[in-house]
């Protein structure tokens, strides 16, 4: 069984790094901000699959904190992306 | 091969090809973007590494505290112009010279390792019991070598004091220049709304868990750090003003808690930082608590920055 | 019993791994910000939850169970709402900003 | 080679890229940030110390990894220090560069 789930980690980590690589060679910023998203999901199967792999409960702790924080880097790439310079907008049109 | 170091070779690989687009990238932005993944990745090199309370730093800090304080730094160098300064040829060739003959010197320190490999950790274990503690980490941080701990947060809130000794003098006692992002009604809003409820369990969770598996003060503080900074860029509180009295308590009330403990030893348990006997792990509890307040606190500080205006 | 459970797991988990495998293509093959945008969470939250149903039974209580279930939950609230986020920027900046 | 020795070597060639990226690139930002790339194939490096004294029935020795905890929030103190000064030399010269030269002076090309 720990053998299959390795293998499965070893495949999202594939999947992972085949997302990193396309994501980050795009200009785009907005690209670049889904890093976040692509590592809070697969970071975080990889991570489950791990605990289950090594039979080690409390790497599932360090899933738990790679999903809260993953979502807090999102917030940070969002507000320094270029285009938010300006403190707090006049208008709360958002558009 | 077995398939858990074709797993490992894979996650090196990584590692380093992100390590090497964060130095390479163009854009500051997307090499910072760059470090932030690199955090990540690094968390699950230390779970390999069987250290899950080092994964479980390295993914809060060195991911997200350290992600959104450069992201921020950015955002304002934009502004700035005068980058185009290249580094000459020649330079880069010797300092990649450099580079690769300071690698090889490591690689050949980790490939040839001493006979007998230096440990501690059997004293670690034999002594564990007494402290009542389960995690040998823990065990470490808070009894063996207290003292590093306690000078740890002294660093903390001496960086904090370097920090904020950098405003101008008008603004001294100010409000930190934290930028905001807060559009009424968006969805950051809701989303600070959801997730510093869950942040505050997670980092109870953390704080009390530490002293039986992986986990503990610094990992809880900086949830804490990351939820408040989340709270004040939606615009939900306000940044509060450094001069504020219940800020500097709550910076200060591990570091004392912690002194207070440790000068106490010098009386009931006859040394520096000593706890007396049977008391050892109510005692480690507490000022693990009154720690992940304080080091919350002095995180989000330094992340926010020094005072801006008054 | 024990066999059941493991295949069980082999099952979902490899569903789950298809899943992400569809997201990267998805993130490969899609021509704009916000389809690629789409494919990632959705196709990778779902991926995700393939793997946490697969790893279930090898839990080793209700608690762990439980935690496994509301990490994905996690994933799952924040992801739509930062993916709401991110889309929100490409509506202010246009696609190449 | 094990799993150690692997992260290990890892660990040496993040302090090379590290080292590189300090002193070939000019801005602060940049070298913060490759700083803190130098500083963690350190702890990594540090961290296979301790895998490799796994002893008692633990995965490592603990004391290096408390040790590398440490230094996990002192390098995140002192790199907020640092931004803190990037910050604070732009406010005050309008520019984010260390060098000596006038601002954007290389080619003439300063925007």
């Amino acid at each position: 069984m720990a053998s299959f789930l390795f293998a499965a980690a070893g495949f999202v980590l594939a999947m992972v790094a085949l997302g990193l690589l396309v994501i980050l060679r795009r200009p785009a910023e907005v690209d670049h901000m889904m890093v976040a998203q692509l590592l809070g999901t697969g970071g975080v199967a990889i991570l489950l699959l791990l605990a289950a792999a090594t039979e080690a409960p409390p790497v599932v702790d360090v899933a738990l904190l790679l999903a809260l924080l993953a979502a807090f880097a999102a917030v940070a790439f969002v507000r320094s992306a270029s285009g938010s310079e300006q403190e707090i907008p006049e208008t709360a049109s958002g558009g | 091969m077995t398939i858990s170091s074709a797993f490992d070779v894979g996650l090196v690989v990584l590692i380093l090809a992100v390590g090497a687009a964060t130095i390479a990238m163009r854009e500051a932005f997307a090499a910072v973007i760059g470090y932030v993944v690199y955090g990540l990745l690094l968390a699950m090199a230390w779970v390999r590494l069987a250290a899950v309370d080092v994964a479980l730093t390295e993914a809060a800090i060195g991911g997200g505290m350290t992600g959104m304080l450069m992201l921020g730094a950015v955002a304002r160098l934009r502004l700035a112009e005068g980058n185009d300064i290249r580094t000459s040829l020649p330079v880069r060739l010797a300092a990649g010279v450099l580079c690769v003959l300071v690698t090889a010197g490591v690689a050949v320190a980790i490939l040839s390792p001493p006979k007998t490999i230096p440990t501690l950790a059997p004293m670690v274990m034999e002594n564990l019991a007494q402290s009542g503690l389960g995690n040998p980490v823990a065990g470490v941080l808070f009894v063996y070598r207290a003292l590093d701990t306690l000078l740890e947060k002294v660093v903390l809130i001496l960086a904090l004091l370097g920090v904020w000794s950098l405003a101008p003098d008008s603004v001294w006692g100010g409000i930190p220049g934290l930028r905001v992002y807060a559009r009424p009604g968006s969805t950051l809003t809701f989303l600070a709304q959801l997730l510093p409820p869950v942040g505050i369990v997670v980092a109870v969770y953390m704080c009390w868990v530490g002293a039986k598996e992986p986990g503990g003060a610094f990992q809880g503080g900086t949830v804490l750090a990351a939820m408040w900074l989340l709270v004040m860029i939606a615009g939900l509180t306000s940044v509060p003003s450094i001069g504020e009295r219940w800020l500097r308590r709550l910076l200060v009330v591990g570091p004392v808690i912690f002194l207070g403990i440790g000068l106490a030893g010098m009386v009931l348990a006859n040394a520096f930082l000593a706890y007396p006997p049977g008391y050892a792990k109510p005692l480690i509890v507490a000022v693990e608590v009154a720690l992940t307040l304080s080091i919350g606190a002095a995180l989000g500080l330094l992340a926010a920055g020094p005072p801006e205006r008054v | 019993m024990k066999l059941a459970f493991d295949i069980l797991t082999v099952f979902f988990v490899s569903c789950g791994a298809f899943f992400f495998l569809a997201g990267t293509v998805g993130l490969l093959r899609f021509p704009d910000s916000l389809t690629r945008l789409h494919a990632l969470t959705k196709v990778d939250n779902l991926g995700l939850g393939l793997v946490v149903l697969g790893l279930l039974p090898q839990a080793s209580g209700l608690f762990a169970a439980l935690k496994l279930v509301s990490i994905w939950l996690l994933v799952q609230l924040s992801g739509a709402i930062v993916t709401q986020l991110i889309a929100g920027t490409v509506r202010q900046n246009g696609p190449d900003g | 080679m094990n799993a150690a020795t692997l992260f290990g070597l890892c660990g040496a060639v993040l302090v090379g890229l590290g080292l590189y990226g300090l002193v070939t690139n000019p801005e602060p930002l940049r070298k913060i940030l490759a700083f803190n790339l130098l500083g963690s194939g350190v702890f990594l490096v540090f961290g296979v110390v301790a895998r490799r004294a796994a002893a008692s029935g633990l995965g490592g020795d603990p004391v290096p990894q408390a040790m590398v905890i440490t230094a996990i929030v002192v390098a995140f103190a002192a790199t907020a220090m640092a931004i803190a000064l990037v910050l604070r030399l732009l406010q005050e010269t309008g520019r984010s560069t260390l060098s000596a030269d006038d601002p954007g002076g290389t080619d003439g090309g300063n925007s």
